[in-house]
C-alpha cells in the first residue's frame, strides 16, 4: 500500500467531486483544480525522486495490491516502473500546466475544471495500473470527460470532432476488450495481474489474433495510420489546454499500452508483427509530415506533426524485438520519445493557443509578422518548433537519437527514411514559423499584446523541462534504461 | 399413415391447420374484431393439439392418465375468454376514438 | 588550465544566459557582457594554446545518456593541437567581430538579441571544437546551425532574410541527415563514438574499409552541408541577408569552416578510406572552381565574398581529401582571419553606402582609406601573393595537389579566378568616382580597430609556413604525418597565375569602369546568364521543394481528406442509412409486425432444423 | 402424407373388413374436421364481420365434436359453454357496438393477403414437416383407454396438480374484468 | 402449507385489492398518498416474504413454483423496479384522478404475475403468468383513454402479445407431446431425443414467445410503438420489469429443460442476440423522440443480455447482474424523461437543448443514465457488459462478443447525441425549478444505483452468480 501513489491517482477525482459539490464556486473551482493538480505534481515528482533506480526492472515499485472482483481475477493493483513513471510525471505536469493555461476560462468554469481533474485521475490510473482489468477501466474512464471537454469548450466544428474522437476511441477499445478477454481466458495464468501475465506470457495459437485485437485499440489512440483521422479534428477543435492534454498524454496512453500489453504480455506475437509495426511507423512518420506540410490551419498542422512524431515511438518499439543493445536502445528511445513529444507538442499547442487567443484566427495565411509585436510568443514558438524538429539540446533530440541509434541496425531502410523525415519536419516547422512570425508586420496585428506574466511563466516551465531533459537526459535515462532493457530482452528471448 | 383408425397425427395435423388458418386470418383481416376471432381460432388449433396428445399419454404404470393436455386446454379456453374481454374492451375504446374498428386506422405510431 | 578548457565555451554561454534572463533590457550591457565573456574565453584559449604547444593533452568524458545494455552515450571535451588552434581562431575572431558589431549594429532594435545570439553562437562553436566524440560534436554542430538560422534571420521583418534563414537551416540539415546516419553507421561498426577510440580501432584495422568508406562519406555529407560544398552550397550566398558581422564570423571564419574542421578531426579515419578521400578531394576541387566562377559575375559585394568563401572551403576540402590535412587546416586559419577582415571591410563599405550592390559604390577609398588598405591586403592574401598568409597555405595545398593533374589544374584555375574577382571587387568599390549615394556617418573606432588588428595575422600568420622553419604546422597538427614540402616551382607558377588574375581584373575594371566588362558580358552572354543564375541549381532545388515534395504532400493530404476520412464517414453514413432503412420497415401496421414475428419464428426454426437435413 | 387409397376404397366398398366403430369414428372425425376447417376458411374469406362470427361458431362447434372423438367430453362441454355461450356472445356484442360507416374492406389488399398466405403456409409447412416426421417417444400408438367420463380425472388434476395455475387463472379473469371495465367504459 | 411460497405474490395481490376496493368504497376515493403508502407497504411485505423464504430452493404446489435464489433475485428486482416506477409516477397520478386506484392495482397485480413468472417451474403456470402480465400491461398501455396514441399502443401490444403467446403455446404443446410433462424438470428428464426436430421447433417457438416479452429481434416490432404511445411510467415498467421477468423465464426454461449439449439452442440465441443488438442500435440512430429512441435502445440492451443467455450456464450470473444494473439505468433514464417531458412539455430530443442550464439535475441524471447504457465506466452499464462479454468469451462466442462490443461502441453515437443536445446546444426558455418530490427521489435512487452498483459490482456479481447457480 503506497499512500503517495494512491493519493496521486485519486486526489484529482476528489478535487472534481469537491468542485461538483460546491454549487456556486465558479472562481474557487480553478483554485481547487490548481491545488489538486499541484499536489499531484508534487507527489509525482516525489515518487520520481524516490524511485529506486537500482532495483530490478521487472517489478513495479510503490505497489498497492488489493482484492477486487475476485470472480474475474481482477484486483486493484497499482505501481510504477521505469516505463510508467515518466509518463505518470508527464501527466501530472501537463495537467498542472493545463490548469494554468486555462486559467482565464470563463464558460462553465466548474464543469471544465472538474472534468479536467477526472481526466487526470483516469490517465494516472492507466499509467499506474498493473491489473489489466483496472487498466481497461481507467482507459474507458477518460472518454466521457474528454468528449465533453472537446464538445463544450471546443472550436467551431467541435461537435463533429468530439463525436469522431469518442466513436473512434470506443470502437478501438471494443476490439481491445475482446482481445483482453481472450487473453485472460487463454493465458496460462488465469489472472489480470500483468506482472504474472508478463512473467509467463501466452504463446498459444490465438496470440496473433489477440495481439491484433488489442493493437487496434491502442493504434487508434497513438494514432497509427490509417486509424489516425480523428486526431487532426479533435486536436484542432479542442480548447488549448485540452489539445495540450490530448497530444501530451492521451496519445501516450496508446504508446504506453502498446508497450505494456502487446509487448509486455505477448512478446511472441510482437516478434511476428514487428516488421508490420516498423512499416506502419515509417508510414506514420513520413505521411504525417507530408500531410502537415499542406495544412493551412496552424493547429491542424501541429496535430499532423504529432502523427509523424508518434511514428518514432512505434519505430523504436518495433526495433526493440531485436533485443540486445540495439533493442534496449530503441525501446528506451521509444519511451523517451513519448515523454519528450508530450512536453514539446504540449508547448506547441500552448503557443498556438496564445496566438489564437490574440489574433482569433488559426489560418496561417492570415497571420504574419507577429514577431515584432509578440517577441516572447515568437521566441517560445520558435523554441517549441526547434524542439519539435529534434534540435540537440532539447528533449526531442535525445529521444530521436536513441530511436535512430537503436533502430538503425535492425531496420536500416526504415531508419534512413525516418531520419530523412527530419528534414521535412524542419521544412514545415520553419516554414510555419516564417509565415506566422516573420516578414513585415501587418496592420491588422499591430495591436496584439505579448504574453502575460502568467502565460510567460507557463511557457517558461515547459521550456525548462524541454531543455533540462534535452541537456541532461540522464534525468530520465536512469529510470528508463533498466526497464527498457528488460522489456527488450524479454521480447528477444 | 392409414386414414383410420385415427391416430395421433390426425389430430396434430388438424390442430396445425387450424392454427395456421387462424394465423392467416390474423394477418389478413382488417376488422379488429375479426382478428380477435382469428386469434381464437389459433388457440383452438393449439387446443386440438393438446387434446390429441392427451389422448395418447398414458399415466404412470398402474395410475390413471393425468390428462395434462386436457387441463391445459381448459386453461387455454379460460385465457381465450379473458383475451376476448380485454381485446374487445380495447377495441371498443379504439372505436370511441376513431369511429372505426379497422386495424389499419391504428398506425400513427411508426418509424 | 587545459583540464578546465570547458570554461572557454562556458563563458559565452553564461553571457547568453544572463542576457536572456534579463540583461537584455539594457542593450549596451548585453553587448559588453558578450564582449567580456568572449574576451575572457579568448584569453583562456591563448593560455590553453600555449600549454598545448608545450605538449599538454586533455580528454574527459561524461555520461550523457545511460543505456540499459552496454556503454552509455558519452559527451566530453578534449584539448589537442587541432582544438587549441581552433579555439584561438574562433575566440579571437569572435571577439573582434563583437567589437566591430558595437559600432556596426548601433541603434538596431534587436541589439541585445543580436549579442545574445552571438554569445550563444560562440559558445556552440567553441563547444564544437572542444567536443571529443561524434555525438557531442553533432550536438554543437546543430547548435551552430541554429545560431546561424537565428542570426541570418536577425532582420526577420525582411521576408528575404526570413527565407534565407530557413533555407540555410534546411539545406544544412539535409547534410546533417547524412552526418547523423554516418554517426550511427560508425557506431554500430565500432561500438563507440569517441573519436580517439574510433581512430584506434581504425588504425588497428578493426573496422572494414568498406564500412569506413560509407561512414565517412555520410559524415562528409554533413561537412559538405555546413561548408557549403557542392551540391549543398546553395544556402550560403543567401545567408548574406544577415548582418555583415554575422557573415564575417559565421559564414566566413568559423561555422562554415566547421565542415573542414570535422574532416580534419576525423582525418585519422578518413585517411584509411581512400575512396572517401577521393570524393572529398573531388568535391572540394569542383566547389573551388564552381564557386569562383559565380563570384566573377555577382554584383553584391557580400555575395562575392560568400562565393569566395565557398571556393576557399573547397580548397581546404581538397587539401584534406588529398591527405594534406595540416595544409588544409593552415589555410583554414589563415582564411579565417583574412576573410573575416574582408567581410568586416565590406561591412564598413556597406555602412557607408547602405547597399550591397557594387555598381552603386565606387570611389570609396577616399572616405575609407583604412578599409581600402585592409581590403587590398586581404585580397592580395586571398589571391596568394607572397608573403601574405594566403600565399603560404595555398601553396602547400597546391603542392599536395601536384600528383593529381586534374585537381592541380582546377586549383590553379581557381587561383586565377580568385585573384580576378577579388580585384574586381577592389576596383568596383574603391576606384574611380562615386556611382551612388554616400552617407558618411563617420567610422567609429570599434569598427576600425578590428580591421587593424586583423591586418596583423593577414600579413603575418602565414610566415609560420616559411620553408626555412621546417614544417611546424604539420608537426603540430599531425605529428608523424608527412611534412609539407615547399615546392618552389609550384609557388612560382601560382604566383604568376594570381598576378595574371589581378591583371585581368585590372584590364577589365581599372578605374572602377564597367564598360569593358559589359562588353565582355554581352559577347559571352550565355555563360554570363548561366553564372548569374548560379548554374540554375537553386531553380532545381526550388522545383524539388515546391514542386515535387509539396506535390507529394498535396497527394497525401487529399488522400487523408477524401480517401481515409471518406471511408470513416462512409461507415458512419452507412450505419445511419441502414438504420433509416430499417426504420421504414416499422410501418405502424400491427399485422406487418405480426408477419415479421411469424416469419422470424419460421426462419429461426428453419435455421435450427436445416442442419438436421429434415429427415 | 396422402392417405393410402386402397384401404379407403376397399372399406367404402364394404369388401374387407366390415364397417366398424373405428371407421365410423374416423369418418366422424373427418367430417367434423372438414367442417372446422371450412369454418376457419370461411372466417378468413367472409366479407362481413357478422358472417365471420357465424363461421367461427361453426368451427368452434366442430372442434367441440372433435374433442368428444378425442376423448375429451368434459372439454367439449366447456368449449360449447364458454366459447359458444360466452365468448361468441361477447364478440357479437362487440360487433353490434361498433357499427361501421360505409362498406370498408374486411380483408387487406392483395399484397397483404399474399404476405399473410405466405406466412401461414410457411408456418404450416414447418409444423407439418416436423410433426409428421417426428416420433413421439412418450405417446402410445393407440389412444389410451379412458373412463367413460373424464370429469373426475380432470377435477383431480385441476385442484391437485394444477391448483396454482387455477388460482392464477382467477386472477387473470379478475384483471380482465377490472381492466375491461375501466377501458371500455364511456370516458 | 405451500402457501408460504406464494407469499410475495399474495402480498401484492392483497395490496392491489385493498387499493381498488378502498378506492371504490371510500367516498371521494383513496388519496394518492394513501394509495402509494399501501402499495409501498405491500411491496415491503412482499419483499420481506420473499427474503424470509431465503432462496431455500423449496418447491411447492406440486412443483409448479420454486423459491430458489434465482427467483428471489428477480422478485426483489421486480419489486424495487415497481416501487421506483410507482414513485416516479406519483406526480402524474396526482394529475389524473380517475381510475388511478385501478392503475396502481393493475401494476401491482402485473408485478405479482411477473414474480410468479420468474419463480414458476411448470409450463401451464408460466403460460398463465405470462398472459396475466401481458393482459395487464396491455390495459395499462391503453390507459390514457382519450389519447389516440395510448390506445393504439394498447391495441398493438394486445394483438401481438396474443399471437406471440399462441405461438409459445404451440411450442409448449410440442414439448408436452414429446414428454407428456409440463414440469420443467420433468421435461428435461424425459427429453430423450430420437429426433431433434420437434425440440428445435419448440425451442424456436418458446424463443418467440419469451422473445416478445424481452423485445428480441424479430419479435420486437411492438416495442417502439408501444413505448412511445404508452404512458411513460408504463413504458418504464415495460422496459424494466416486464423485460427482466421475460429474461428470468427465458433463462429458467432454456437452462432447466433444454440440455445445450444436445440441442444447440445457444446458437439460436446467439443469432437472435446479434440481430437484436444490431437492429436496435442502428434504428435508434435515426430517432427524434426520446421515448422511441429509448425503446430501440432497450431492444439493443436486450441483445446484450442475450449474449449472456447464449453463454448458457456461465452467462447466467452476468445476465442477472446486467439486468440489475439495467433496471437502475433504464429507470434513471425513463424517470428523468418523465420529469423532463412534464416540465418542458415535449418528448422530442431537439427540445432538450440547453437542458443543462434549465434543469441541471435532470440533465445530469439523464446523461449519466445514457452513459451507463452506453457502457462507460465507472457506471454499472460498463461492468454489466463486461461481465456478459467475459462469460461469452468463455463460452467460445468470441464473434458474438466482437459484434457486441462494436455495437456498444456504435451506440455511443446516439446516446452522446442526446447529451450533446442537452449540454452543448443553447436552449430557449426557462424551466421553473420544483421542490424535490417523490419522482425526483426515485430518480436520485436510480442514479445513485447506477454509480453504486458499478462501484460495488464485485460483491453484487457474486450474489448474481450465487442466484444463477441455484437453478437446477
Amino acid at each position: 500500500m503506497n499512500t503517495a501513489l494512491n493519493l496521486a491517482i485519486w486526489l484529482p477525482l476528489a478535487g472534481a467531486v469537491l468542485i461538483a459539490l460546491l454549487p456556486s464556486a465558479e472562481r474557487l473551482a480553478r483554485w481547487i483544480a490548481l491545488v489538486a493538480s499541484g499536489l499531484v505534481l508534487g507527489l509525482a515528482v516525489g515518487l520520481a525522486l524516490s524511485f529506486d533506480r537500482q532495483a530490478p526492472a521487472a517489478q513495479p515499485q510503490f505497489i498497492t495490491h488489493l482484492d477486487w472482483i475476485r470472480q474475474l481475477g481482477a484486483s486493484y493493483f497499482v505501481g510504477l516502473d521505469g516505463l510508467s513513471l515518466p509518463l505518470f510525471v508527464l501527466n501530472a505536469l501537463l495537467v498542472f500546466l493545463a490548469v494554468l493555461v486555462s486559467w482565464k476560462t470563463q464558460q462553465r468554469t466548474r464543469a471544465y475544471f472538474a472534468l479536467l481533474l477526472v481526466v487526470e485521475t483516469a490517465v494516472a490510473g492507466v499509467f499506474s495500473s498493473w491489473d489489466l482489468f483496472l487498466f481497461f477501466l481507467f482507459w474507458e474512464l477518460e472518454l466521457a470527460p474528454m468528449y465533453l471537454l472537446i464538445g463544450i469548450w471546443g472550436g467551431e466544428r467541435r461537435e463533429y470532432a468530439a463525436m469522431k474522437f469518442i466513436l473512434y476511441t470506443v470502437g478501438g477499445s471494443a476490439f481491445m476488450l475482446v482481445g483482453i478477454l481472450l487473453l485472460y481466458f487463454n493465458s496460462p495464468v488465469k489472472t489480470f495481474d500483468m506482472v504474472a501475465m508478463g512473467s509467463q506470457p501466452y504463446v498459444g495459437s490465438l496470440a496473433g489474433l489477440i495481439w491484433l485485437l488489442v493493437f487496434v485499440g491502442f493504434a487508434v489512440k497513438v494514432p497509427i495510420f490509417p486509424l489516425h483521422t480523428w486526431l487532426p479534428d479533435a486536436h484542432t477543435e479542442a480548447p488549448t489546454a485540452i489539445s495540450v492534454l490530448l497530444a501530451g498524454i492521451l496519445l501516450k496512453m496508446g504508446g504506453y499500452a502498446l508497450l505494456r500489453v502487446n509487448f509486455g504480455l505477448l512478446p511472441g506475437a510482437t516478434r511476428q508483427f514487428a516488421t508490420l509495426l516498423a512499416v506502419l511507423a515509417v508510414v506514420n512518420i513520413v505521411y504525417g509530415a507530408l500531410v502537415a506540410m499542406r495544412q493551412s490551419d496552424l493547429k491542424r498542422l501541429i496535430a499532423n506533426s504529432s502523427i509523424s512524431h508518434m511514428g518514432y515511438v512505434i519505430l523504436g518499439a518495433s526495433a526493440a524485438v531485436a533485443g540486445g543493445a540495439a533493442g534496449a536502445m530503441a525501446m528506451q528511445g521509444a519511451i523517451f520519445q513519448m515523454f519528450s513529444h508530450g512536453i514539446i507538442t504540449g508547448l506547441l499547442f500552448v503557443m498556438v493557443g496564445l496566438v489564437y487567443d490574440r489574433a482569433h484566427t488559426r489560418q496561417i495565411s492570415a497571420l504574419g509578422g507577429l514577431a515584432a509585436r509578440m517577441p516572447f510568443v515568437a521566441v517560445g514558438f520558435v523554441m517549441a518548433a526547434l524542439a519539435s524538429l529534434g534540435l540537440p539540446g532539447m528533449a526531442g533530440f535525445a529521444a530521436e537519437f536513441l530511436v535512430f541509434a537503436g533502430t538503425f541496425p535492425v531496420y536500416g531502410v526504415a531508419t534512413i527514411l525516418a531520419i530523412g523525415t527530419i528534414v521535412l519536419t524542419a521544412g514545415y516547422m520553419l516554414w510555419l514559423v516564417e509565415r506566422v512570425f516573420f516578414g513585415p508586420q501587418r496592420p491588422e496585428w499591430a495591436r496584439l499584446p505579448d504574453a502575460s506574466r502568467l502565460e510567460a511563466l507557463t511557457v517558461a516551465a515547459f521550456l525548462i523541462v524541454i531543455i533540462g531533459v534535452g541537456v541532461y537526459p540522464r534525468i530520465l535515462g536512469d529510470i528508463l534504461a533498466p526497464t527498457a532493457a528488460t522489456l527488450a530482452a524479454r521480447l528477444a528471448s | 399413415m392409414p386414414i383410420y383408425p385415427i391416430a395421433l397425427q390426425h389430430g396434430l395435423i388438424l390442430g396445425a391447420a387450424l392454427f395456421s388458418l387462424g394465423l392467416a386470418g390474423a394477418l389478413i383481416k382488417r376488422n379488429a374484431i375479426a382478428i380477435l376471432m382469428a386469434i381464437e381460432l389459433m388457440l383452438n388449433g393449439v387446443n386440438v393439439t393438446f387434446v390429441s396428445f392427451a389422448q395418447h399419454m398414458p399415466g404412470a404404470p398402474g395410475q390413471p392418465p393425468e390428462l395434462t393436455g386436457q387441463v391445459f386446454a381448459i386453461f387455454v379456453i379460460t385465457v381465450a375468454a379473458a383475451e376476448a374481454a380485454v381485446g374487445l374492451a380495447i377495441v371498443l375504446a379504439s372505436y370511441r376514438l376513431r369511429h372505426t374498428v379497422q386495424i389499419d386506422a391504428s398506425s400513427s405510431l411508426r418509424g | 588550465m587545459a583540464a578546465q578548457a570547458w570554461i572557454i565555451a562556458a563563458l559565452p554561454l553564461l553571457a547568453f544566459l544572463i542576457i536572456a534572463a534579463g540583461a537584455r533590457r539594457s542593450p549596451l550591457l548585453s553587448a559588453w557582457l558578450t564582449i567580456l565573456a568572449i574576451g575572457a574565453a579568448a584569453l583562456v584559449s591563448l593560455i590553453v594554446f600555449g600549454q598545448v604547444t608545450g605538449g599538454t593533452r586533455v580528454e574527459q568524458s561524461y555520461t550523457w545518456l545511460p543505456l540499459g545494455t552496454g556503454q552509455p552515450f558519452l559527451v566530453g571535451f578534449q584539448v589537442d593541437s587541432l582544438t587549441a588552434t581552433m579555439l584561438v581562431v574562433v575566440s579571437s575572431v569572435s571577439l573582434l567581430v563583437q567589437i566591430y558589431s558595437l559600432g556596426y549594429m548601433a541603434g538596431d532594435p534587436g541589439f541585445a538579441r543580436y549579442f545574445a545570439f552571438m554569445a550563444l553562437f560562440t559558445f556552440s562553436m567553441l563547444g564544437l571544437v572542444l567536443a571529443n566524440n561524434l555525438l557531442a560534436l553533432y550536438i554543437f554542430w546543430e547548435l551552430v546551425g541554429l545560431c546561424s538560422y537565428l542570426l541570418i534571420g536577425h532582420w526577420h521583418e525582411r521576408p528575404s532574410a526570413a527565407a534565407a534563414a530557413k533555407k540555410a537551416f534546411i539545406v544544412t540539415r539535409f547534410g546533417d541527415f547524412g552526418f547523423l546516419a554516418g554517426i550511427l553507421f560508425l557506431y554500430w561498426h565500432a561500438n563507440t563514438l569517441q573519436i580517439s577510440e574510433l581512430a584506434q580501432k581504425v588504425a588497428a584495422g578493426q573496422i572494414p574499409e568498406s564500412a569506413l568508406t560509407v561512414g565517412m562519406l555520410l559524415i562528409f555529407c554533413g561537412a559538405a552541408g555546413k561548408s557549403a560544398q557542392f551540391p549543398l552550397h546553395a544556402w550560403l550566398p543567401d545567408a548574406m541577408e544577415g548582418p555583415t558581422p554575422v557573415s564575417a564570423l559565421i559564414h566566413a571564419a568559423t561555422m562554415v569552416a566547421a565542415g573542414v574542421y570535422l574532416m580534419a578531426r576525423t582525418f585519422p579515419l578518413l585517411e584509411h578510406a581512400p575512396v572517401a578521400m577521393g570524393v572529398v578531394a573531388s568535391i572540394g576541387g569542383f566547389t573551388a572552381i564552381f564557386a569562383a566562377t559565380m563570384g566573377l559575375v555577382s554584383t553584391d559585394i557580400k555575395r562575392v565574398l560568400a562565393y569566395s568563401t565557398m571556393s576557399q572551403l573547397g580548397y581546404m576540402m581538397m587539401a584534406i581529401g588529398l591527405g594534406a590535412m595540416a595544409a588544409g587546416m593552415f589555410h583554414l586559419v589563415n582564411h579565417a582571419f583574412f576573410k573575416a577582415m574582408l567581410f568586416l571591410c565590406a561591412g564598413s563599405v556597406i555602412h557607408l553606402v547602405d547597399t550591397n550592390e557594387m555598381p552603386e559604390m565606387g570611389g570609396l577609398g577616399k572616405e575609407r582609406p583604412l578599409t581600402f588598405l585592409a581590403m587590398t591586403v586581404g585580397a592580395l592574401s586571398l589571391a596568394g601573393i607572397v608573403p601574405l598568409s594566403g600565399f603560404w597555405s595555398k601553396d602547400e595545398i597546391l603542392g599536395a595537389a601536384v600528383g593529381s593533374p586534374i585537381l592541380f589544374g582546377a586549383a590553379l584555375l581557381t587561383v586565377f579566378l580568385t585573384a580576378a574577382y577579388m580585384f574586381r571587387v577592389i576596383y568596383l568599390t574603391f576606384a574611380g568616382p562615386h556611382r551612388g549615394q554616400v552617407h558618411d556617418h563617420g567610422e567609429p573606432t570599434s569598427m576600425a580597430l578590428p580591421l587593424v588588428v586583423l591586418l596583423v595575422p593577414t600579413v603575418a600568420s602565414g610566415l609560420i609556413g616559411i620553408p626555412a622553419l621546417g614544417s611546424p604546422i604539420a608537426a603540430f597538427l599531425e605529428p608523424g604525418g608527412a611534412p609539407a614540402a615547399f615546392n618552389p616551382v609550384v609557388a612560382a607558377i601560382s604566383l604568376l597565375v594570381a598576378l595574371a588574375g589581378i591583371g585581368t581584373a585590372t584590364v577589365l575594371y581599372s578605374g572602377g569602369k564597367m564598360d569593358r566588362s559589359h562588353a565582355l558580358q554581352t559577347s559571352l552572354a550565355p555563360i554570363h546568364t548561366l553564372l548569374v543564375n548560379r548554374y540554375y541549381v537553386d531553380h532545381v532545388y526550388n522545383w524539388i521543394a515546391g514542386g515535387v515534395v509539396l506535390g507529394i504532400a498535396w497527394m497525401a493530404d487529399n488522400f487523408d481528406k477524401y480517401v481515409i476520412d471518406g471511408m470513416v464517414n462512409g461507415v458512419g453514413e452507412l450505419a445511419v442509412g441502414t438504420g433509416g432503412w430499417l426504420r421504414r420497415a416499422q410501418t405502424g401496421q400491427v399485422q406487418a409486425y405480426a408477419w415479421t414475428l411469424l416469419i422470424g419464428v419460421v426462419a429461426l426454426a428453419a435455421l435450427a432444423l436445416l442442419p438436421l437435413g429434415l429427415r | 402424407m396422402l392417405p393410402e387409397p386402397a384401404p379407403l376404397v376397399a372399406t367404402l366398398l364394404g369388401a374387407t373388413p366390415p364397417m366398424n366403430a373405428e371407421l365410423l369414428t374416423a369418418l366422424g372425425f373427418y367430417a367434423l374436421a372438414g367442417l372446422a376447417l371450412a369454418g376457419a376458411l370461411g372466417l378468413i374469406i367472409a366479407s362481413d364481420v357478422f358472417h365471420d362470427a357465424l363461421f367461427l361458431v361453426l368451427t368452434l362447434g366442430s372442434v367441440a365434436g372433435i374433442f368428444v372423438i378425442l376423448g375429451a367430453d368434459f372439454l367439449a362441454v366447456v368449449q360449447v359453454l364458454i366459447y359458444v355461450g360466452a365468448i361468441m356472445i361477447l364478440i357479437l356484442f362487440g360487433i353490434m357496438l361498433t357499427p361501421q360507416l360505409g362498406n370498408l374492406p374486411n380483408t387487406g389488399g392483395p399484397g397483404q393477403i399474399a404476405a399473410g398466405v405466405i406466412a401461414a403456409v410457411a408456418v404450416l409447412g414447418t409444423i407439418l414437416a416436423v410433426i409428421t416426421t417426428a416420433t413421439w417417444p412418450r405417446a402410445s400408438a393407440a389412444p389410451i383407454d379412458l373412463p367413460a367420463g373424464t370429469t373426475s380425472l380432470l377435477g383431480t388434476s385441476l385442484f391437485n396438480s394444477f391448483a396454482l395455475p387455477f388460482e392464477v387463472a382467477s386472477v387473470l379473469l379478475l384483471i380482465a374484468m377490472i381492466g375491461a371495465l375501466v377501458i371500455a367504459r364511456e370516458p | 402449507m405451500d402457501l408460504r411460497l406464494l407469499g410475495p405474490e399474495v402480498a401484492l395481490a392483497v395490496a392491489a385489492s385493498v387499493i381498488i376496493l378502498a378506492d371504490a368504497f371510500i367516498p371521494g376515493g383513496l388519496s394518492r398518498r394513501a394509495m402509494l403508502s399501501v402499495a409501498a407497504l405491500g411491496i415491503a411485505i412482499s419483499a420481506w416474504a420473499a427474503i424470509s423464504l431465503g432462496g431455500s430452493s423449496a418447491s411447492g404446489f406440486n412443483g409448479t413454483i420454486r423459491a430458489d435464489a434465482f427467483s428471489l433475485f428477480f422478485e426483489l428486482l421486480l419489486l424495487a423496479g415497481t416501487l421506483l416506477v410507482l414513485l416516479a409516477a406519483a406526480t402524474l397520478l396526482e394529475a389524473s384522478p380517475r381510475y388511478r386506484a385501478e392503475s396502481v392495482g393493475l401494476v401491482l397485480l402485473a408485478t405479482a404475475a411477473l414474480m410468479l413468472l420468474a419463480s414458476a417451474t411448470e409450463l401451464i403456470t408460466i403460460y398463465l403468468a405470462l398472459e396475466t402480465s401481458s393482459l395487464s400491461t396491455a390495459f395499462l398501455s391503453a390507459w390514457n383513454k382519450k389519447d389516440l396514441r395510448s390506445n393504439e399502443a394498447g391495441l398493438k401490444y394486445f394483438v401481438l402479445s396474443a399471437i406471440a403467446s399462441a405461438v409459445l403455446l404451440y411450442g409448449i404443446a410440442l414439448l408436452y407431446g414429446l414428454t407428456g410433462q409440463t414440469h420443467l424438470e420433468g421435461i428435461r428428464q424425459l427429453l430423450e431425443v430420437p429426433s431433434k426436430a420437434p425440440v428445435l421447433l419448440a425451442a424456436a417457438m418458446l424463443l418467440a414467445g419469451f422473445g416478445f416479452k424481452i423485445s428480441a429481434v424479430p419479435f420486437q416490432m411492438w416495442t417502439p410503438d408501444v413505448y412511445e404511445g404508452a404512458p411513460t411510467p408504463i413504458t418504464a415498467y415495460l422496459s424494466v420489469a416486464s423485460k427482466a421477468a421475460g429474461f428470468a423465464v427465458l433463462v429458467r426454461v432454456l437452462q432447466t429443460t433444454l440440455p445445450d449439449t444436445q440441442i444447440d439452442w445457444p446458437l439460436l440465441v446467439a443469432i437472435v442476440a446479434a440481430l437484436t443488438m444490431t437492429v436496435g442500435n442502428l434504428v435508434a440512430m435515426a430517432q427524434s423522440n426520446i421515448k422511441r429512441m429509448l425503446a430501440y435502445s432497450s431492444i439493443a440492451q436486450a441483445g446484450y443480455v442475450l449474449i449472456g443467455v447464449a453463454a448458457s450456464r456461465q452467462g447466467t450470473g452476468p445476465v442477472l447482474f446486467y439486468l440489475l444494473g439495467y433496471t437502475a439505468t433504464n429507470l434513471g433514464a425513463f424517470i428523468a424523461v418523465i420529469e423532463i417531458a412534464r416540465r418542458i412539455g415535449s418528448e422530442q430530443m431537439a427540445d432538450f437543448a440547453g437542458l443543462y442550464r434549465r434543469a441541471p439535475g435532470l440533465a445530469f441524471a439523464l446523461a449519466i443514465s445514457l452513459l451507463s447504457l452506453a457502457g462507460l465506466p465507472p457506471l454499472v452499464g460498463f461492468f454489466g457488459k463486461l461481465f456478459l462479454f467475459w462469460a461469452a468469451i468463455q463460452a467460445n462466442l468470441g464473434w458474438l462478443v466482437l459484434i457486441g462490443v462494436l455495437n456498444s461502441a456504435a451506440s455511443l453515437f446516439y446516446y452522446a447525441q442526446v447529451i450533446h443536445t442537452m449540454y452543448l446546444l443553447p436552449g430557449e426558455g426557462e424551466v421553473s425549478p420544483e421542490a424535490p418530490n417523490l419522482s425526483t427521489g426515485s430518480l436520485v435512487v436510480a442514479v445513485g444505483g447506477i454509480f453504486a452498483l458499478g462501484i460495488f459490482s464485485a460483491p453484487l456479481l457474486g450474489l448474481a452468480i450465487t442466484a444463477a447457480e441455484s437453478l437446477p
